[in-house]
């Protein structure tokens, strides 16, 4: 354990870092401080993403409607039974880790991009009943959601998210640094492979979609009691863009690098909505060439670049210094032919 | 021919798709009886038009492996454009021929800008991404959609850019049921603009090449063929289709930033109940849904009209993960 | 080495954000920052254009000035979704400095932002908003979400049941008898705004003795409804009643209507939401009710002419109209404010609104759609409804445009059946 | 005709061809023969542009196509028969002859390449509707073979041949080559069947790790030493 951390010392650092920003100038004012939770949120569910999109390699499409039946679920035991926030996000954590489950069952024998959108389905599926049975979830007229805390200030807020962001990165990659770990690579890698050397995909599959889901609907609980309002929408497919976004800007398969995208893409787009309002929806044709560009020229994301600073080994797009390594134009098919032989 | 009745033939070798022709067969039996002729012919109507935004989509991703977001908005160019040249010919509305050269004005403009996406965007990352192509491609199409509809309302802004109908007069009666003249336009281009496709696909030089891309491309390197120049083809090919769908059915899907979202969805469902990648499956699944859609509206209401047939489409994925006429194009999408 | 660079890395998204915090200053002293809400990119941003553009006028018409004061407009985008309009407001209240907000668009968004106004103390005016959720929130914890002072659209329960008395006066007037009996049909679109609206008509013509023989929610974006119509053409009611606030999907319901040869009348409650829906809709549209103010005044139509030269499209009364009153209404509360205590800060402008606004003796009255934009202790944070003040006529369109056939002592002309 | 000059090439980090350099000229049947993993495949592939060269030139009938793509390589009359075939799996067999001469805008001539592929091999005449994906393991190299001969090339590339073959069918498509090669076809073959490969070729290589160990003629190889002793006693 003692070593556990000792590793994670370059994480106590950014930890210490993120717990004193809101209460160093500029940042401490309070719609910075809301930027620093929408970050830490973005962050931790992107954390969450990463765990299956990174590691057994499947994108799960509908990660915002298990994340926001979390929200529904803690919402409504808080309002139906008057339990304690704290105890009753555990509802949302219980029913979105079912629903994880089941999507595992179901989308076990789907790859790549057959599973991405039978989760996707399986997610919107979720919001069409969740609107449609509004005698309990109120269903489009919106929920509105008792709060963690009355209090005037972001802060608290921002402690609590932060503290779950800190315990889903934990978990998560202890179970990456685990056996499990290994299965789920090698899942990811090569199903096939991953059976013939005596892994049995079907329990690592499940118990990584349950985990992930579980603690998107854990920080789906935290969206509800902050936000104070859950519609429908909280489940729709634009949602999961964003952890998606930020999960791939960050670099699949590290964890720490979706965790660490979320809080600059958070800024800058925010920074872009507010600076750019008078011509609405400029910020978003700005978004969405940067994430054009960046996908197109540096697919690995910011996982790579910090890996490869520490490799001194810095590829800028279009300058490559080990002309061996990448592949060249034109030969796509050659690269093709590579995977088939 | 001989081709076609060979794979159909082994199509019907598979108890799964039996069954669901024959479950098919028995809702369409059971909405007409219990519902009425409208549900047959209105999904006929709706499934023509499906099946060619689908189309589009299902193409993409069988050539390129390029799982496309976007799609939607190109539909979206296809309202847009098709609104601006119709107005432009305003002056000569009301004669038969302009519905016409909208609608080829936009598979025009819609071919163009898909070429102009494929050489700026999918050229570029093909020389450099080895691994994980379908998934970051999906991304970069999230990317290309948002910009898309943003730029939209940045330049054209956010009116509803609409027209009444393409065709005034009354509407005409099949089975009972009236359609509009509009609705009749649309399934025949829908109709033409499929059999064309088809046709190309499986007789002409090119549409050869292209299978030839999707079934092996270092094959399709070592007889000759550009595969770079194929591949912007194909995107510009179905990003055509999906603005001359726009356009066709700009009576019903005014042009505003927005109006791609229900198109993508639908030709989503489409695409993954046919199996990625399989052209023809699309056409078939394309009435699947609009069948499966009618008869949800009528019988369970129409808020539940897309819950019911994603959740149908997960239980089919499950019991056949390639889809109802999926091939197995493994070695792409697996990635 | 490395680490070094890896500190460099750091630093550089550390100062990315700091960038994104720099680049506002505070306020100098005689310059007011009023912050307008819309939905100004997203699926309804048609809607926060008209705000915009609306809001822009009403603030010219004053050149942008109340005393000494230079008026600033801060654009709160909430873009159709609760999170991104609580950090807009947030942002444009602690980053922009604005000391009042004016207009909303979404309830969900609505509620959000309301305890955003509520933390930082700044007053925040008619925000349309209108299903109960913003009242319930309201009324709950008045000390904080009191600051979300009053909105600009009752709920839809309170204007919805002129549809069945005006029926009903059409029925005893003998200018309409039923086809099939007294049945009606309902549809909607599946959101917040159609649940309640058309539970408020429902519920209306069901106390009126009428029967519903069905009722069909679609989704917001659907524009097939052939289905359903069809289905309410073997369900043969005398009415069908509905709403829908996307104006795709509101044309292809009255055109897909006419298509299948529904004979019922046609009740579709927000098709003027979109100054020029007969663009879309066409003569389909004849004969169909709704409820919308009209442009009736020659202010009103001087408005309409400026607005089309200068935004080249048709204004919707109930977008653009009512925004440009309640701007209108929000630099009357800010005159107010200066004349009583001679500096606009939010504590000043929350007394008046409480003091006076709620206390319904101050009211607007240059306004070019209603009479009187009024509230009362009653009433809050809903506006005063009914005749000379916050009231929506039954129209009924005929080549494009409306005209009042309800309430009688403003009708413009007679209820005209469906052939 | 074709002349290969101290070619690396490899794929990613991994260099598996380290500087060699052949030649085959016009009218001869050559081939590249070693164990497998060797390079040869790699270096084939590079010569039909399916792989970049990462250093080093090879020169078609004088000009320099080192890195060229591979529609381009194939355009100048390079044909490839590649290991793993690249058959069009879904089209029938007339359709793989047919895109075999994609480049060849003359039908004319088109109809005459496939009558002359029919006629080396009327099992595919035969099988002229059917998918390819269909087609026995011999029947696909055929077909291989005979969609390469499709575009005319001047120089056909073979890899591995009688790789997953029975001994008699083998010997057929060797027949084949061979008969092709008399005809004055010029053939660069890869292979690891070396004493079949030798009784028929003209000229050959011997590649290991990357490397040219040995080289010269058929007659000379198969009295050499070395691959007495490495290639033809483990055949034996």
């Amino acid at each position: 354990m003692t070593a556990f951390l000792w590793r994670r010392r370059g994480l106590g650092v950014a930890l210490l870092a993120l717990a004193v920003l809101p209460l160093v100038p500029p940042f401490d004012a309070e719609n910075f401080r809301r930027w620093l939770v929408i970050s830490a949120l973005l962050a931790g569910w992107a954390i969450a993403f990463d765990f299956t999109a990174g590691y057994i390699n499947v994108v799960n499409f509908g990660f915002a409607a298990f994340a926001g039946a979390g929200g529904y679920a803690s919402a409504l035991v808080t309002i139906h039974y008057g339990l304690p926030i704290w105890v009753s996000m555990f509802a949302g954590v219980i029913l979105a880790g079912i629903l994880g489950f089941l999507t595992g069952v179901l989308t076990l024998r789907f790859r790549g991009i057959y599973a991405a959108v039978a989760a996707w389905f399986l997610g919107l599926a979720l919001l069409g009943i969740t609107r449609n049975v509004s005698p309990i979830t109120r269903g489009p007229l919106g929920l509105i959601v008792p709060t963690f805390f009355s209090t005037d200030s972001n802060l608290p807020y921002y402690y609590v998210v932060l503290a779950m962001m800190l315990v889903t990165y934990l978990v998560l990659k202890a179970v990456t640094e685990s056996r499990a770990g290994l299965a789920f690579r090698a899942i990811g890698q090569n199903m096939e492979a991953a059976r013939a050397s005596g892994v049995n995909p079907t329990r690592y599959r499940i118990l990584n979609f349950t985990l992930s889901c579980m603690f998107a609907g854990w920080l789906g609980a935290f969206y509800a009691h902050y936000y104070a309002i859950l519609t429908p929408d909280v489940m729709a497919t634009s949602q999961t863009v964003q952890v998606l976004v930020a999960a791939y800007l960050g670099g699949r398969g590290s964890l720490w690098g979706p965790a660490a995208a979320a809080f600059p893409l958070v800024f800058s787009t925010e920074w872009l909505r507010s600076n750019l309002d008078r011509f609405p929806g400029l910020d978003l044709v700005v978004y969405g060439l940067a994430l054009i560009l960046v996908m197109v020229y540096y697919p690995g994301g910011f996982a790579e670049l910090v890996h490869a600073i520490r490799d001194r080994r810095l590829r800028l797009p279009g300058l490559r210094m080990r002309t061996a390594a990448a592949p060249q134009p034109g030969e796509a098919g050659a690269v093709l032919s590579d995977v088939r032989e | 021919m001989s081709l076609a009745v060979q794979r159909l033939s082994r199509e019907f070798r598979s108890p799964v798709t039996t069954g669901l022709i024959a479950g098919v067969l028995a809702l369409a039996i059971f909405g007409v009886v219990r519902g009425g002729t409208f549900i047959l012919v209105d999904s006929l109507v709706t499934g023509a038009i499906w099946a060619l935004v689908a189309a589009g989509l299902a193409l993409t991703f069988g050539v390129m492996g390029v799982p496309n977001f976007a799609q939607g908005e190109f539909f979206m160019v296809g309202t847009l454009s098709g609104y601006l040249v119709y107005t432009a010919l305003s002056g000569v509305q009301g004669r038969p021929y302009v519905p016409f050269v909208t609608i080829l004005m936009a598979l025009v403009v819609g071919f163009v800008l898909g070429a102009l996406v494929d050489l700026a965007v999918f050229s570029q990352m093909r020389r450099r991404i080895r691994e994980g192509w379908v998934m970051n491609t999906f991304v970069v199409t999230v990317g290309i959609s948002v910009v898309m509809i943003n730029a939209h309302q940045l330049i054209w802004g956010t009116d509803y850019k609409g027209i009444v109908a393409y065709f005034d007069g009354p509407p005409i009666h099949v089975l009972g049921v009236s359609v509009a003249l509009d609705r009749v336009f649309a399934i025949s281009v829908a109709a033409v603009s499929i059999a064309g496709l088809w046709w190309l696909l499986s007789y002409s030089r090119i549409g050869r090449a292209i299978r030839a891309v999707s079934q092996d491309e270092p094959g399709a390197l070592m007889v000759g063929i550009n595969v770079g120049r194929m591949r912007t083809l194909t995107f510009a090919i179905s990003s055509g289709l999906a603005a001359l769908a726009g356009a066709t059915l700009l009576f019903q899907f005014p042009s505003f930033p927005f109006v791609g979202v229900k198109p993508l969805y639908v030709a989503w469902t489409v695409v993954i109940l046919a199996g990625l990648g399989n052209v023809g499956g699309a056409v078939v699944a394309g009435f699947i849904i609009a069948l499966l859609e009618a008869n949800t509206g009528f019988f369970i209401g129409s808020a539940w009209e897309d819950v019911v047939p994603f959740a149908l489409i997960v239980l089919i994925l499950a019991v056949r993960p390639t889809g109802l006429f999926g091939r197995a194009v493994r070695s792409v999408w697996e990635q | 080495m490395s680490r070094g660079r890896l500190v460099v890395v750091a630093l550089a998204a550390l100062s990315l954000m700091a960038v994104s915090c720099g680049g506002t200053s505070g306020t100098t002293q005689q310059e007011f920052k009023l912050g307008i809400g819309g939905p100004y990119t997203g699926p309804v941003a048609k809607t926060g254009a008209e705000f915009q553009h609306a809001a822009t006028m009403a603030l010219e018409k004053v050149n942008y000035k109340i005393g000494n004061y230079k008026i600033t407009p801060v654009w709160v985008d909430e873009a159709s979704d609760p999170a991104k309009a609580s950090s807009a407001l947030e942002d444009a209240i602690v980053g922009k400095g604005i000391q009042m907000g004016c207009l909303n668009w979404h309830s969900s968004d609505a509620v959000a932002m309301m305890p955003v106004a509520g933390r930082h103390k700044v007053p925040y005016f008619f925000g349309m908003g209108a299903t109960g959720v913003v009242n319930d929130n309201f009324n709950k914890d008045r000390a904080v979400n009191g600051y979300w002072m009053a909105k600009g659209w009752p709920t839809p329960q309170k204007l919805a049941t002129p549809y069945g008395d005006a029926i009903q006066a059409f029925i005893d007037g003998g200018s309409y008898t039923p086809k099939h009996g007294k049945t009606v049909a309902i549809w909607g679109e599946d959101t917040d705004w159609g649940h309640s609206l058309t539970g408020a008509i429902k519920d209306k013509f069901t106390s009126l003795g009428w029967t519903v023989v069905d009722s069909q929610f679609f989704k917001i974006d659907a524009t097939d409804h052939h289905t359903i119509l069809n289905k309410f053409k073997s369900e043969q009611p005398s009415i069908i009643a509905g709403t829908s606030t996307a104006p795709e999907t509101m044309s292809a319901f009255i055109k897909q209507a006419k298509e299948v040869g529904l004979d019922s009348v046609l009740i579709a409650d927000g098709l003027g939401y979109v100054g020029d829906f007969y663009k879309l809709v066409g003569s389909a549209s004849d004969g169909v009710l709704d409820m919308q103010p009209l442009f009736a005044s020659p202010a009103a139509q001087q408005f309409v002419s400026t607005y089309k030269s200068r935004f080249g499209s048709e204004p919707s009364p109930s977008a653009a109209g009512l925004a440009y009153d309640w701007t209108g209404f929000c630099l009357k509360i800010l005159k107010r404010t200066l004349d009583k205590y001679g500096s606009l800060t939010s504590d000043n402008i929350y007394k008046v609104g409480r003091d006076e606004l709620w206390t319904g003796q101050l009211t607007y009255t240059d306004g070019i759609i209603m009479n009187e934009y009024k509230f009362s202790p009653d009433s809050i944070p809903d506006p005063v409804i009914g005749k000379g003040e916050y009231i929506f006529p039954v129209i009924q369109y005929k080549g494009g445009t409306g005209q009042i056939v309800f309430p009688p002592d403003v009708k413009q002309t007679n209820f005209t059946a469906p052939a | 005709m074709l002349r290969v000059t101290e070619l690396d090439a490899g794929y990613g980090f991994l260099r598996v061809v380290h500087g060699i350099s052949l030649q085959v000229n016009q009218g001869e049947l050559v081939a590249l023969l070693g164990p497998n993993g060797a390079g040869k495949s790699t270096t084939l592939k590079c010569i039909a542009g399916l792989v970049r060269p990462w250093k080093g030139d090879i020169a078609f009938r004088g000009h320099s196509i080192g890195g060229l793509r591979g529609d381009l390589v194939n355009g100048l009359g390079i044909g490839l028969v590649s290991e793993s075939l690249n058959l069009f799996t879904g089209m029938t067999v007339y359709e793989n002859l047919l895109m075999g001469a994609y480049s060849v805008p003359e039908a004319e001539k088109r109809r005459r390449s496939l009558d002359f592929v029919f006629s080396l091999f009327p099992r595919l005449a035969e099988r002229r509707p059917q998918l390819a994906g269909t087609l026995s393991g011999g029947e696909r190299k055929m077909l291989a073979i005979g969609r390469a001969l499709m575009g005319g090339p001047s120089l056909l590339l073979v890899d591995e041949p009688s790789l997953g073959l029975a001994p008699k069918l083998t010997q057929q498509v060797f027949d084949a080559l061979r008969k092709l090669s008399d005809d004055g076809l010029t053939i660069l073959l890869v292979e690891q069947n070396v004493t079949a490969t030798l009784e028929m070729v003209d000229r050959a290589y011997v590649l290991e790790q990357g490397e040219i160990v040995l080289e010269g003629s058929a007659q000379k190889l198969s009295e050499s030493e070395h691959v007495k002793d490495v290639y033809l006693g483990v055949m034996a």
